[in-house]
């Protein structure tokens, strides 16, 4: 583009409009700034703005007793506190989590995605479409009740499997040390189903956008060169539908690392970051600490968003 | 701050911060309504906000734009040292005198000599059981909870627990010790020494191996005891209520260490914006048919002793039921402070409990 | 061995379907729960089943209060991100300068970072600044994160819009302003429709953010949350779901046809 | 001579009902191996379906395909013994351009050194050494070009097809393509199979040409028979320019009912002995050459004039005499519109 | 005759520090009224960038731009008296035919049943009547081709300008359309300013040639100016076929340092008296004619052979000797490598 600054144009004919036109075209520098207050101005003021007074919060301290902030001297107390093994824990198996599910929603994400974007045409397309954004319009806690229904010890699946003589194959994974637990719904695998169930639309979206723009001859030079389907997928596609599997995780991260209702719902009561977050600010009152924990995610995020940019995420948002 | 002297003309609204179900207005059961009449007579319009925690609740009275809160008890010593809010006068209260004399100068709203609350109801943390399983061998101890052990039905009782998920339970533990293990000296289960607390501590460690999921809300508890198969855990009397009208094989006993519970008390904010139409609903809520409605639908006790009879939804027995009589074999809840008298000021307070509870949870 | 090229395998074509209906089973059940028989407590399978919740639901003020709340505050944080989105989009959409990379990432933020983080810092700040809770805390927080919804809409847009249509209008005789409503907004329309429904739908099941900036208001999904925490007709929600489901579905078919010329293949 | 490709009866037919599209109606074509063969055609006449049908992208919906006399009508693209230079060039964008050239190895399974020699070699052959470590999107249209050549060509396939190779080329880089790839050709000896709509491309590349209009091959003949001797008057048409006449006055010119003259075998001369004379309708100036249109009773006929003939250029309006010998007038096969 | 469109000393800087671009470097050009005036250069030579200043879309560095003799180097583009065709051809995906032509004149607050019917009468013009309520995308190349035409002339213009319009064409319809614009632009006799990297179009369309070479003109002049005198190696080589011999050689041939010699002015004869004889090196048949090419001890010599002189085309390996006469051979400015 071109942004020198010239000698204000010798003014075409009319009105003050074409006026202001005439000094917007003839300075593109002005028409970008004007173009870009108002979203600055808001992102700046009103999102930067309300980050830093939570950044700020992270200092103060916390009357025990009374549960008001004490806003007279900063401390870093409750970065202190935030080192605590239990809370590292918690830190630990959120982003393990985060990971998990990413890697799950991607595996089962992707051909979904590929096959709406491939082969699915017309009418067909539109079904998959609908099938994939009606999820996401339907009440998530409506949603995640839905799941507690099916998860439960005496719930739809075990009903099933039991109908299906194999409830010794829910036994088994349920006896798994880790992922375990009394029931699907009291067990970290069942969290883990339902964090892959509610971002799964998210994954699969940009995944889709990213392997439609895959152009078809490079499948066909592939194919020419005398790669198997296999090989094609691997060489090819997959990394070329990476940004948009880089997008889509964005969203499984970091919904993950900061949603605090799954886990309360559905899970073995260990907590996830989000949780003690919410806790310790809904609950606790703790603001201090709070603003301090959540920087843990903002952090996370941000080395997540560094890598995702590389792999050319924002570009298939 | 001083009270009020007398009451003005209504502000036309009131906003209260209240637990789920305590200020019903017959949306979801016409029965159930206290609100439209007072709002009629009155014309203050009754703005509700729930809390689902003592903590949720001081958070917001700390953060401001409400009147009244109706505060438990580990939450309204706080809210006084916070200086959130203000002295009540009881003398523009003229119910007052009928409340329960056992919670007329409660320890968990008088304090200084001075009324910060009126109290409103108050129940106890049971335990519930399921029948089936423990047949004609009731518990009578919390040890089904806190310890592994095969219960009546021959099945060991891991698994099958649940406990609460909030860090006032870890009295509930040291409640267990004082009679178990009295050798710890525990006199008051929220005054806790380092030992003491630490005792207490293990005690959960042990039970988190025992429970596949703390409950936390009260609706999440009654699905469990129908479809996660848990047959005993700490409860309120609400749930029982609700399971057996669906005629669900459970029942509730207070063991013989007792039970901790919590009283609740309307209280008034220090900034409170409409402090008239506040006094007005703090007289209307002692007044018995509503004490015993709430009572009814919460599986409360009234503070209002008249409640207890007569009320059609209640019935002549919901009182008893519902822990009236054994007043006296609660331990109310209360904030955790260092200061306390039964250890020499030595407590261990509130904010290390909310974060030893996290890691308790977290299995460390 | 006859393997058409152009036909998905079998095994593609199970998992897709397999994927579908794991997005969908919970949906069948929350439509079979909103005729539940069974008002406190879901138990499977229902014991029997009613339609009366249709009618309780009806009857519920507490709900239309809540949809009415939830559907003006997606509504004016839909336009309000429908204006950012589209500046920030026509500003960034085909420039290069210096802090470009910045700008894009600060909209993609509050969608990036967790809710919950957008949630206590908004809270945060109108605690510091003394603001109380109102309708205009929700809508803050709403059109924060709704920004970036239309803005990728928009931006995607602009960018296969060849900007020789802009220079095409121009060179015939229109202003920046005549060339703005004729061409520019004509291209965008249906990239920002398509945006704008995304960015409502978003804002009209938002929990985390609202929890914490709606102070004593009760949106659709904090209604949700109250009443599946302590319910007494439970499957009213679920009525209330399936009815946001069944009225959503020509907004998402219409999204879909919308946008769909810029999902087509390109050859680079 | 073997041969290399053999199409027997192939047809291909897209959708169904209304929307039938046959962009392939029984093609029987012998191509030998060695040759440098094109298939030309105006845009949509099938060319690249037939293309496609070879290299397995498109299944023939009838008729058999042949590569070295086997039978590959139903295998895979990836089982057939030829290789494809695409129209967009489809370089993998992710990878860099040796690792382009070797793709074909790696899928083989050749160790990474020796492929990644012999991508440098092929990237030699090409003239386009030094630059494999760049990406696709780092290299001009010619390189690309040239890349994807290297790309098809590792695989040493029987068969290399080309679709409009040089389509997306400025004109003088497509001469100087035309040149190489003519050269690259000969150099291997591979059988090629081009595609293009250009006729100048085709006269001057290939060994033989494949005349396509609407799904059906018109004529298949070398450069000369197409050009001279084209068998309809469509490919008169379209290879070059000409004057077609009909009826009555291709009866007067050759006793036929449809004749071709060729604008450059025509001659201006002395008014006596013309075979026909008129006004000069228009010039237009071409360098190498001018074409001039004469009204022949309402009908124009073009005359290429090579300046060697002429000094001065006739101008609109003069009258001039045409001349052309008798072996110029080619008979047209039926009277086709 | 008026001057329509006049360039002083106009440069256009791309970037800046090390990414500088010198798109358009220090060009003087006057163009007359009514002229067909074409701009011809290798692709990235900066006719793009020049057209683009005329037409406002970029903001020249330095220079002055004049149209009909006024100052319009900062006005807006919409306040230029000129008209674009668009190598893309810009028509409004979201309009119809007719409200796309008639867009320049709804702008101008022309009352809709008006514009509507100048619209259809342009349509009519370019020979499109009845596509009207068509969207752009139900059109064929050409056809929009032509819309893009009648919606910039509908303003009527003093000046169209025309970025490459057919180079998206088949080569077929590009020669009709070559001829039809070229009519019109006659029939409307307003000034063209055209673009294109293709020598035989603009030889034969241009009243004049302006050639382009990285950023800067290198000749001006009708098209036989520039074809048979080209002013430097570049342009002798860009516009058409050449034979350039520099230093010895071309001492040799005609005394100075460079010259140039066209492939059509050979002729092939006797051994006697022949200008220049060797081997033939190979021969490209491109059906008007024949390329040969013949090894002059050992750089190649281009001779473009017509079918009228020569009933045998030589073969690699014959010796051919060079005919020519004197005024074929072109002194070139310099020794410009
Ligand atoms: N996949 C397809 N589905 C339907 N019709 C098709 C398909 N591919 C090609 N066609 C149609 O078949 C006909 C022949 O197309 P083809 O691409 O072979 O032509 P072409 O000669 O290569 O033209 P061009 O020079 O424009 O590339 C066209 O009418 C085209 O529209
Ligand atoms: N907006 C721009 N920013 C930077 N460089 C540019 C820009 N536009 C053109 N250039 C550069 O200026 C030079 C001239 O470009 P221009 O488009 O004028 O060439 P052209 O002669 O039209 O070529 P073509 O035939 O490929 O269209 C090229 O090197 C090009 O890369
Ligand atoms: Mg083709
Ligand atoms: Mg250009």
């Amino acid at each position: 583009m071109n942004t020198m600054t010239l000698p204000v144009p010798m003014a075409s004919t009319g009105g003050p409009l074409r006026r202001l036109s005439d000094l917007l075209y003839t300075r593109r520098g002005l028409a970008l700034g004007l173009l870009l207050v108002p979203p600055l101005l808001w992102f700046g003021v009103v999102y930067l703005g309300s980050l830093f007074a939570l950044l700020a919060n992270s200092f103060f301290g916390l009357d025990e007793f009374s549960g008001v902030v004490d806003r007279t001297q900063l401390t870093l107390v409750n970065f202190r506190d935030m080192l605590q093994p239990a809370n590292v824990d918690v830190v630990l198996r959120t982003v393990a989590m985060a990971l998990a599910v990413t890697v799950a929603c991607t595996a089962i994400a992707f051909p979904i995605a590929y096959y709406m974007a491939r082969y699915a045409r017309g009418p067909q397309k539109a079904l998959l479409y609908i099938a994939v954004m009606l999820p996401l319009w339907s009440s998530y806690l409506v949603r995640l009740y839905a799941w507690k229904l099916l998860l439960a010890k005496e719930g739809a699946i075990s009903w099933v499997l039991a109908e299906l003589h194999l409830s010794w194959l829910l036994e088994a994974l349920l006896a798994t040390p880790g992922i375990g637990g009394n029931s699907l719904s009291f067990s970290r695998l069942g969290t883990f189903i339902v964090f892959v169930y509610m971002w799964l639309p998210f994954m699969i979206l940009p995944i889709q956008a990213a392997i439609e723009r895959i152009p078809g001859s490079l499948l066909e030079a592939s194919g020419d060169l005398g790669a198997k389907g296999s090989t094609t997928f691997w060489k090819v596609i997959f990394p070329l539908a990476m940004p948009g599997i880089a997008a889509g995780s964005i969203f499984t991260f970091s919904f993950t690392l900061g949603d605090y209702i799954i886990p309360q719902v559905i899970g073995d009561s260990t907590l996830f970051i989000g949780q003690v977050v919410y806790r310790q600010q809904g609950v606790a009152g703790n603001i201090p600490f709070a603003a301090a924990f959540s920087l843990v995610p903002i952090v996370v995020i941000g080395v997540y968003l560094w890598i995702a940019k590389k792999l050319g995420a924002f570009d298939a948002l | 701050q001083t009270a009020l002297k007398q009451i003005g003309k209504g502000e036309g609204q009131v906003d209260i911060v209240a637990w789920p179900g305590y200020i019903e207005r017959g949306q979801t059961d016409k029965n159930f309504d206290w609100v439209t009449e007072f709002e009629k007579k009155t014309g203050c319009k009754v703005n509700v906000k729930t809390a689902g925690t003592s903590d949720e609740m001081v958070a917001l009275m700390n953060e401001g734009g409400f009147d009244l809160v109706t505060a438990s008890g580990d939450a309204s010593m706080r809210l006084i040292a916070g200086k959130r809010v203000q002295p009540i006068n009881v003398d523009l209260i003229p119910s007052y005198k009928n409340i329960d004399p056992r919670l007329q100068k409660a320890p968990w709203h008088y304090a200084n000599n001075t009324h910060y609350g009126v109290p409103y109801q108050w129940g106890w943390n049971v335990l519930m059981y399921n029948t089936t399983v423990f047949k004609d061998k009731p518990p009578t101890s919390w040890n089904v909870v806190f310890e592994e052990m095969n219960l009546p039905d021959g099945k060991s009782n891991k698994g099958r627990v649940q406990a609460f998920d909030g860090p006032i339970y870890i009295a509930d533990a040291a409640l267990y010790l004082m009679k178990k293990n009295p050798a710890l000296g525990i006199k008051d289960p929220y005054e806790l020494n380092e030992a003491q607390y630490k005792a207490a501590l293990e005690l959960l460690r042990g039970q988190r191996k025992l429970v596949g999921k703390y409950w936390h809300d009260a609706f999440v508890q009654i699905d469990d005891f129908t479809n996660e198969g848990v047959v005993a855990s700490s409860s309120w009397q609400f749930m029982a209520n609700i399971l057996k009208s669906k005629n669900r094989p459970v029942a509730t006993v207070v063991p013989v260490e007792g039970a901790t519970g919590w009283a609740d008390s309307t209280m008034m904010h220090a900034e409170a914006k409409n402090p008239n139409c506040a006094y007005m609903w703090m007289e209307h809520s002692l007044n018995p048919k509503l004490q015993g409605d709430l009572a009814a639908w919460f599986g409360s006790v009234p503070s209002v002793p008249a409640a207890c009879k007569g009320n059609k939804l209640l019935g002549d027995d919901g009182c008893a039921r519902q822990g009236y009589n054994s007043f006296e074999r609660i331990s109310f809840w209360k904030t955790p402070t260092t200061k306390c008298t039964t250890q020499n000021n030595a407590c261990v307070p509130y904010h290390k409990w909310v974060s030893d509870y996290i890691a308790v949870l977290g299995g460390r | 061995m006859r393997s058409d090229p152009n036909k998905a395998g079998w095994g593609l074509k199970a998992a897709t379907w397999a994927g579908v209906l794991f997005l969908h089973i919970p949906l069948a059940l929350i439509i079979l729960y909103a005729f539940s028989a069974e008002d406190k407590s879901y138990v499977f399978p229902p014991p029997g089943l009613t339609t009366q919740w249709f009618a309780a639901a009806w009857a519920r003020d507490d709900v239309w209060a809540a949809i009415g709340l939830s559907f003006r505050v997606a509504l004016i944080a839909t336009g309000i991100a429908m204006v950012l989105g589209t500046l920030a989009a026509a500003g960034l959409a085909r420039t290069r300068f210096f802090g470009r990379d910045a700008v894009s990432l600060l909209l993609i933020l509050p969608i990036a970072l967790p809710g919950i983080i957008t949630g206590i810092a908004l809270r945060t700040a109108y605690h510091t600044m003394e603001i109380p809770f109102s309708f205009w805390t929700i809508v803050i927080g709403h059109a924060t994160f709704c920004v970036v919804v239309v803005y990728n809409n928009a931006v995607a847009r602009l960018r296969r819009t060849s900007p020789s249509l802009i220079e095409a209008s121009m060179d015939l005789g229109a202003d920046t302003f005549q060339t703005i409503r004729h061409v520019i907004l004509p291209q965008l329309g249906s990239a920002l429709l398509a945006g704008g429904l995304l960015a409502f739908a978003l804002s009209f099941d938002e929990v985390i953010v609202t929890t914490f900036t709606a102070g004593q208001q009760t949106t659709l999904p904090i209604w949700m949350l109250q009443e599946l925490i302590r319910p007494r007709q439970r499957p009213v929600t679920n009525v209330v779901a399936v009815v946001v489901i069944v009225l959503t579905f020509i907004p998402i078919l219409a999204a879909y046809y919308l946008t769909r010329s810029d999902e087509q293949p390109s050859s680079r | 001579m073997t041969v290399a490709v053999t199409l027997e009866a192939v047809s291909c037919v897209f959708g169904s009902g209304a929307q039938t599209v046959r962009a392939v109606e029984h093609v029987d074509l012998t191509i030998e191996g060695g040759e440098f063969f094109t298939l030309l055609g105006p845009s949509g006449s099938g060319k690249t379906t037939c293309l496609r049908m070879i290299g397995g992208f498109t299944l023939p919906t009838s008729g058999r395909i042949l590569i070295g006399g086997q039978d590959v009508s139903q295998l895979p693209p990836y089982a057939r013994p030829v290789n494809t230079v695409f129209q967009d060039y489809a370089l993998f964008p992710h990878m860099n351009i040796r690792d382009n050239v070797a793709y074909g190895l790696m899928v083989k399974g050749v160790d990474k050194a020796q492929r990644l020699r012999r991508a440098d070699d092929m990237l030699e052959l090409v003239r386009l050494g030094g630059v494999g470590d760049r990406r696709p999107a780092q290299l001009s249209g010619g390189q690309r070009q040239r890349v994807a050549l290297a790309r098809a060509l590792i695989n040493e396939p029987q068969v290399l097809l080309l679709d409009e190779p040089l389509g997306a080329l400025d004109l003088k880089l497509r001469e100087q393509m035309q040149t190489e790839l003519k050269a690259l050709q000969r150099k291997l000896g591979i059988t090629f199979l081009f595609i293009t709509h250009d006729q100048h491309e085709a006269l001057s590349m290939s060994d033989r040409i494949g005349v396509f209009n609407q799904g059906r091959l018109e004529q298949v003949g070398t450069p000369q028979a197409i050009y001279n001797a084209p068998a309809t008057r469509f490919v008169a048409d379209f290879v070059g320019a000409a004057n077609v006449f009909q009826g009555e006055r291709a009866r007067q010119l050759a006793g036929v009912d449809s004749v071709m003259l060729r604008p450059e075998r025509i001659q201006l001369g002395a008014a006596h002995s013309a075979r026909l004379s008129g006004p000069v309708l228009d010039v237009q100036y071409f360098g190498a050459f001018s074409r001039l249109r004469m009204d022949w009773a309402g009908e124009p006929v073009v005359v290429d004039l090579n300046p060697l003939q002429l000094t001065v250029v006739p101008e609109a309006g003069d009258t001039v005499h045409l001349h052309w010998s008798q072996d110029a007038v080619h008979a047209l096969q039926g009277a086709a519109a």
